[in-house]
């Protein structure tokens, strides 16, 4: 960011009829225009995108074509959606809370694409560096739970009540679990900021250090994003839709929007967090010899990562059936946040163990292992074997319970294993 | 030794342990929470003998100086308040006694309490008291001294209520927290007032020269602050250890389950009272014949005086309470005296006979209640000593054991009660040939004395009516020894309640327990931290008053027949109705002020409900211009016409304001605080700019 | 004032302008055409039959309560996590205990069947 | 140009007696909290304030600001289910019909 | 900038805390409420308090708001009854906090506070971490203990006994 604000400086510099002191100047265009990219580019595309790209690969998994009228492959479809969106009358039904029933897709839009300001996408390229980087993303996704809570609320209809209920009682369960692996997170990276996280991750992604912990953060993130086998809110089997029952045309677009910009985020920063980011092969020499170079690689690899997080959503939703609420919620009190809390204390456990004497010039006391630190990947080992061991122990917690279940058909399946 | 030392902050944790699992475990299993308790308790005893040794060992140093862990509590800005833990010899002293009888206490009521339906709780309960109290004996500041005060507070509270399906227990326990409450807020303002001076509430700071110094010579309101804090400080002693006028509640704690009798308001948490004044005694003494002073008569009173009530009742339990009201009023004597460590030494004493005490009185009436239950007879008052009579041939343990504890308590040489007594009453003895006839001394030692003619007569009354003549209900006569988890506990009192007071015998090394914790306070001139002299004259007057009053008290009461009358009732006639109405106090106090105020807040209320103005706003102003008429013709002088307006003004605008307050709405009340620290603000600021 | 922060507030603004930009572009294209039956709920035909605004279970606030919880210990450990390189072995136990007095309160909840979806 | 101190006070102060405002004049137990949570936030503002502007090195005004957060959301947890249980026996949060304890 | 920047918090903070007073409807209240924690929020971060800033969203906007959103929508009858909130002795109250404003107003105008120009060294989280676990750490240690007596009485307090409840 600062270099592209250093070079629109140096440019500006040159044209001398520009009126206004130039630094400050530039900082604001760029930021605006890196703004306006992700809020007027980036997220509607992604709705396009991601709607095209779901039914394309929904339908070949169920073994059908998809969309393939509209332009090659079906492209046009999405498109055609979008503007069927924005041409649509919009209905406000009678009885609803007009206030909160209007602000409420537009604070599930803007929170969905605020957590954007702190994806680093490529080395050099990130909205801004905040040092509280993780932090921010669960504080504004708390706004989420908000918009869900006031447009069921608002929109005076039972369905849209309970399916925000349920929403929320689904959001704050999988907030914990999601949060704990974040918190492991930055254990792991020592710094919140989403950008050390990256830098982080050069002697082994996090997903080889703390696999069990990208799978609580995936799957809490699932639910976050309501992706199924999570979906169950908008079931529309049940509770038509869901809490954005009774919204329509480009407020509805809205909601979608911040779905699929919630998802494309999850998928951003499940990539960020484990799969190394922008990292690559050769991105580390590149970074020292060309800094364009750099960034076009980081981009690259970056959405190539995205791009396979996607994938795997819309596998895993054409995949699974869905969960029934009471087991969604247990999942996440009774198995997820556990793990998830034992998963943390023994990340710790194995860092301190790891630790060597100094970090970033600061001396800092040095773990008993600190010989096998073996610049970061003697504990990147030491971090997986700690997984497996919690995998270990939770596997053979649940089965004990499921062994004394009072659930017959829990109590087969364990027998058969 | 430091090491053992170490171990102190565990103490008390162990009992909180026990309670915390049986709160959230363990209630359903009623075996395993007893256990849990005892072990808890178990656990601080032994970790307490390790810190004891570890005093032992640590010398002259560590008992005088004292150890100290200070553990920070939140640092806010320049502010650091400590809950530092410290170990020296008074603390270690208190630190046998507590955990000890704490244990054997549990390993009684564990019987005792059997087919309780709230028996986990009980234990729970206990176990959080015993948490409370350790943590009091090893605070080495007023801070986190004040909580625990404030946690067995709750205990007892909890403890006296325990059977609340009572009423009278559930009020004994009302009556019990609201009265040491008034202690308790008087506590809480010295404490406020000596951070205000001193910055620090840690008990090694405040007692040093300096501070001490600088205590003395500030004044406020015209008196010594020292002397103030002082002052405030005995009257949360006085609340917690039922010092007359706040003694009300001690008797009827006796609602209580017998082994919390024996454990909360016989052994340990009323000696809190003694035990503060005694922590803070420096500060007493620094102003010469300041606080000191005050805490030597309110003890003289209430040593005599509770021990007059005591004869008249025939509860056996409450004579026992009025018993330790007397029995403390002699060690706020001694504390009164500059005597610290007659006060201490009496105080650990007193604790093993009373709790012996107690334990053998709980298996007496648990004996009779069996046996009462054995003869299909639910009326007879199972604790009334007038139903019992003739039970020495039936409880021979029992009976053994209450004899050596009443021995200890009247001092029958050689026995613990007889060495402490001794002690507090050859100090006031010793201190009387120095002050001169009729001076405080004389009418303290004469209190002590006459005190203990009389505890020896309701003893040997209460011997005589429980033990012996023939039994005089069918209750009684089918009474039965019970187990042995009741029965040991009383035999390793016993022995205690014989053998502790070679501790402190002056021939031995002038007084082993002088050297071990009586040099605490050494740095304060003005105790009298040395160990007295034996004095033969008081030991054998006391000696032939205890046992005159004694025998009086047996042979008058040992052939006692069903339905015959008091004798002593006889011979006193009215005076006698006085002191078995406990001098009409209870009485006094709902006349002046528990009627009012629940009048005030009658009227208040309707008041309210009504929330029109009233016309008994204007009934209250009318009395207030009679009221005010009448004075007037009373003076004239002083009070015209407008006076007479005023008052009745004032009275109109009382009435009004007040109904406000007990409105019983949560709006108002905010209003009032919101008020009333504006109000607080305002001034401060108006201060602070003058 | 954080710098940093100053971006978040620009995308902030800059994102509020897409439900607005929308929004007027929508009301520019659309039909408008109301009637009463499209105003009404969307519901299966018939009209609601007593209170909209049902009142629901209770269950939903205690999760809403666990949550609560559970965010302010996220809260402590955050500065926890971040300093921790820092920080001697026994930080770690405190932080133990800290978190096994949360995995009891959830204990606690979850035997209370307070977790339990009736 | 930083705030100067006096405007953080300033402000806390209006948002404290606006809550106070709020607690002192509504009748409905749920709002009545709500003005409560307003003065614990002014009490924070002061606290940070305070920190920032006496002693920038540390962090404390910002810890007791983090406590009295992790209070008030304790606080707010047990008083609203104190308020269901209560709604529940009397269908009624108004505070005013609330006055047994007066008996 | 930053007055300006401040101004507009100020509004958010105050004005949602007005809002929060006056309204008639408990449910905007509460969204009242929310505005008025977000620009508190934004006070944080002109106060360099960034992770504070984090944490009043955390917290109060995702957690306590929606636990009061809860609670007005489980007593719903109140609230859309929509009489006014305010109860008689509401004059009262104004007079009280108006007088407590200008009373307090003379701190912040009068006193002279040690203020100081140093800056921070920025790492503020790595300083809260070790602050928590340093001299802080009783009170840490007793946060826990808290919230779990506030869960375990709220959880007590707000389940209900009877089985029969509607969805």
């Amino acid at each position: 960011m600062e270099a592209l604000i250093h070079w629109l400086a140096d440019l500006l510099a040159k044209w001398s009829w520009w009126p206004f002191a130039p630094a400050p100047s530039a900082t604001v265009v760029v930021w605006l225009v890196y703004a306006a990219i992700t809020a007027f580019v980036i997220a509607p595309l992604a709705m396009i995108v991601l709607t095209w790209l779901e039914r394309k690969i929904l339908a070949r998994i169920q073994d059908r074509i998809g969309p393939n009228r509209a332009g090659p492959f079906g492209v046009f479809q999405a498109l055609a959606d979008a503007i069927k969106m924005l041409t649509k009358e919009d209905i406000t039904p009678s009885g609803v809370d007009r206030i909160a029933y209007n602000i409420a897709p537009a604070m599930a839009a803007v929170a969905a694409i605020a957590v954007f300001a702190v994806l680093p996408v490529a080395p050099g390229i990130i909205g801004t560096d905040l040092n509280i980087g993780v932090f921010y993303i669960v504080a504004i996704g708390a706004y989420g739970i908000l918009a869900v809570l006031m447009a069921g609320w608002s929109s005076n209809n039972k369905y849209a009540l309970l399916g925000a209920f349920r929403a929320v009682a689904q959001l704050v369960s999988y907030e914990v679990p999601m949060v704990l692996a974040l918190i492991t997170v930055t254990l792991v990276a020592g710094s919140m900021s989403t950008a050390d996280i990256v830098a982080g991750q050069g002697s082994g992604w996090y997903f080889i250090a703390i696999p069990l912990t990208f799978f609580i953060f995936f799957v809490s993130n699932m639910a976050e994003v309501n992706r199924s086998p999570f979906d169950l809110l908008e079931a529309e089997s049940e509770l038509v839709a869901g809490f954005h029952v009774e919204y329509s045309a480009f407020k509805y677009a809205l909601i979608m929007i911040g779905e699929y910009v919630h998802m494309l985020a999850a998928a951003s920063f499940s990539a960020v967090f484990f799969l190394g980011g922008w990292r690559g092969p050769f991105i580390d020499w590149a970074v020292q010899t060309s800094p364009l170079l750099a960034v076009v690689m980081g981009h690259v690899y970056f959405l190539i990562k995205v791009g396979f997080m996607i994938f795997v959503l819309i596998w895993i939703r054409g995949t699974l059936p869905r969960f029934r609420i009471d087991h969604l919620l247990d999942f996440s009190w009774k198995f997820l946040t556990p793990l998830a809390l034992l998963n943390l204390l023994v990340v710790a456990f194995v860092l301190k163990l790891f630790q060597p004497g100094t970090s970033a010039g600061i001396d800092i006391p040095a773990g008993p292992l600190s010989g096998l630190y073996l610049g970061g990947w003697g504990q990147t080992l030491g971090l997986l074997l700690g997984s497996i061991l919690v995998v270990l122990v939770a596997s053979a917690v649940v089965k004990a319970f499921a062994h004394r279940s009072k659930d017959a058909g829990l109590r087969a399946i364990a027998a058969a294993e | 030794m430091e090491k053992l030392l170490l171990l102190t902050p565990l103490i008390p944790i162990f009992p909180l342990l026990a309670f915390v699992i049986i709160i959230f475990g363990a209630n359903k299993n009623n075996k395993l929470s007893a256990w849990l308790a005892i072990g808890g308790i178990g656990l601080s005893t032994l970790t307490s003998w390790l810190v004891i040794a570890g005093t032992i060992m640590g010398g002259h140093h560590v008992q005088a100086e004292g150890w100290r862990l200070p553990i920070p509590w939140m640092p806010t800005g320049e502010i650091v308040f400590n809950m530092g833990v410290g170990v020296d010899g008074f603390t270690a002293a208190m630190l046998f006694m507590v955990p000890l009888v704490c244990l054997l206490i549990f390993i009684y009521a564990s019987e005792y309490m059997e087919g309780d339906p709230r028996y986990a709780r009980f234990f729970a309960y206990v176990s959080l008291f015993a948490f409370g109290m350790l943590t009091l004996v090893i605070a080495d500041n007023l801070l986190l001294l004040f909580m625990a005060w404030e946690v067995m507070g709750l205990c007892s509270y909890l403890l006296i209520g325990f059977w609340f399906e009572k009423t009278s227990a559930k009020r004994a326990g009302l009556k019990a927290f609201l009265t040491t409450r008034i202690g308790d807020v008087l506590l809480f303002a010295g404490m406020l007032i000596l951070y205000s001076y001193t910055r620090t509430l840690t008990f090694h700071e405040l007692f040093k020269p300096e501070t001490l110094e600088m205590l003395s010579g500030t004044m406020m309101w015209g008196i010594p602050v020292s002397a103030l804090i002082s002052l405030l400080v005995f009257g949360g002693a006085v609340g917690k250890s039922a010092q007359f006028p706040l003694h009300v509640w001690l008797p009827d704690a006796m609602e209580g389950p017998t082994p919390v009798s024996a454990l909360i308001h016989a052994a340990t948490m009323v000696s809190a009272g003694v035990y503060l004044v005694a922590r803070m005694l420096p500060l007493f003494a620094i102003v010469p014949d300041g606080a000191l002073r005050w805490v030597a008569i309110i003890g003289a009173i209430t040593a005599f005086f509770g021990a007059t009530i005591g004869i008249a009742q025939n509860d056996i339990k409450r004579v026992l309470a009025y018993s330790t009201i007397s029995q403390l009023g002699y060690m706020m004597i001694a504390l009164g005296l500059g005597g610290f460590l007659a006060g201490v030494f009496h105080l650990l004493t007193h604790a093993f006979f009373k709790a012996l005490l107690f334990l053998g009185s709980g298996s007496i009436i648990h004996a009779v209640e069996h046996g009462a239950h054995h003869v299909n007879d639910h009326h007879t008052d199972p604790q009334d000593m007038m139903n019992m009579g003739g039970l020495y041939g039936r409880m021979k343990r029992t009976a053994w054991a209450y004899f050596f504890g009443t021995a200890a308590l009247i001092g029958i040489f050689p026995l613990a009660g007889f060495w402490s007594k001794d002690e507090i009453l050859a100090e006031a003895w010793l201190q009387w040939q120095e002050a001169g006839f009729m001076s405080l001394p004389f009418w303290a030692w004469l209190a002590g004395t006459l005190g203990a003619f009389l505890t020896a007569l309701y003893m040997g009354r209460q011997i005589g009516l429980v033990f012996f003549g023939k039994p005089r209900t069918e209750a009684a006569a089918h009474a039965q020894e019970p187990g042995n988890r009741m029965t040991i506990p009383l035999l390793v009192l016993a022995f205690f309640a014989a053998t502790l007071g070679f501790i402190n015998v002056p021939f031995i090394k002038g007084g082993w327990l002088h050297h071990f914790a009586g040099e605490v306070h050494a740095a304060s001139h003005a105790l009298h931290l040395e160990a007295i002299p034996f004095q033969v004259s008081v030991a054998v007057v006391s000696s032939i008053v205890a046992l005159g009053g004694f025998f009086l008290g047996w042979a008058m009461y040992r052939n006692l027949k069903a339905g015959q009358q008091d004798p002593l009732e006889k011979m006193l006639g009215p005076v006698f109705t006085v002191l078995k109405n406990k001098y009409y106090v209870d009485e006094l106090y709902t006349a002046i002020f528990i009627k009012p105020t629940v009048k005030l807040a009658t009227l208040c209320a309707k008041f309210d409900y009504d929330w029109v103005i009233n016309p008994i706003v204007n009934t209250v102003g009318r009395i207030g211009v009679v009221s005010a008429i009448i004075s007037a013709k009373f003076d004239e002088i002083v009070i015209d016409g407008l006076g007479v307006l005023g008052t009745a003004r004032f009275f109109k605008w009382t009435g009004k304001e007040l109904r406000l307050t007990q409105s019983g709405q949560v709006s108002n009340y905010l209003l009032t605080i919101a008020l009333s620290s504006l109000t607080l603000v305002g001034m401060y600021l108006f201060f602070i700019r003058m | 004032m954080q710098n940093e922060f100053l971006f978040v507030g620009v995308l902030l603004l800059v994102a509020l302008l897409l439900p607005a930009g929308g929004l007027g572009l929508a009301w520019l294209l659309r039909p408008h055409k109301p009637n009463a039956l499209k105003k009404t709920a969307y519901e299966c035909g018939i009209e609601t039959i007593g209170e909209t605004w049902v009142q629901f279970k209770v269950s939903y606030y205690i999760y809403a309560l666990i949550f609560v919880v559970f965010d302010v210990e996220a809260v402590f450990l955050f500065p926890w996590a971040v300093a921790y390189n820092q920080l001697p072995l026994y930080a770690l136990l405190e932080v133990s205990i800290f978190i096994a007095i949360l995995v009891f309160a959830l204990a606690y909840a979850w035997r209370k069947g307070a977790l339990k979806w009736i | 140009m930083t705030i100067p101190l006096s405007w953080w006070l300033i402000s806390a102060t209006a948002l404290f007696s606006i809550g106070l405002y709020g607690v002192l004049s509504n009748k409905n137990a749920i709002a009545i909290l709500m003005g409560l949570e307003l003065m614990l936030n002014a009490v924070n503002i002061n606290l940070v304030a305070f920190g920032r502007h006496i002693t920038p090195l540390e962090v404390t005004g910002q810890i007791f600001a983090i406590f009295v957060i992790a209070i008030a959301a304790a606080e707010a947890a047990v008083a609203l289910a104190i308020i269901i249980a209560v709604y529940r026996q009397r269908t009624s949060i108004n505070v005013e019909q609330l006055d047994s304890m007066r008996f | 900038m930053e007055p300006f920047v401040f101004f507009i918090f100020s509004i958010l903070t105050l004005g949602g805390a007005l809002g929060v007073v006056t309204t008639k409807n408990l449910y905007y209240a509460a969204l009242f409420l929310i505005m008025s924690f977000s620009g508190m929020a934004g006070y944080f971060v002109l106060l360099d308090a960034g992770f504070l800033a984090a944490v009043q969203i955390v917290v109060y906007v995702g957690a306590i708001a929606v636990l009061i959103l809860f609670a007005i929508m489980l007593s719903r009858k109140v609230m859309t009854r929509n009489e006014p909130l305010l109860n008689r002795q509401w004059g009262l109250g104004l007079a009280t906090a108006a007088i407590f404003f200008f009373v307090m107003l003379a701190v912040p105008l009068n006193v002279k506070w040690p203020l100081s120009n140093e800056v921070s060294s920025g790492n503020e989280l790595v300083q809260l971490g070790l602050a928590f676990l340093g001299s802080y750490v009783i009170p840490f240690e007793v946060v826990s203990i808290l919230l779990l007596v506030a869960l375990i009485g709220a959880i007590i307090l707000a389940r209900d006994t009877s089985d029969v409840e509607v969805e």
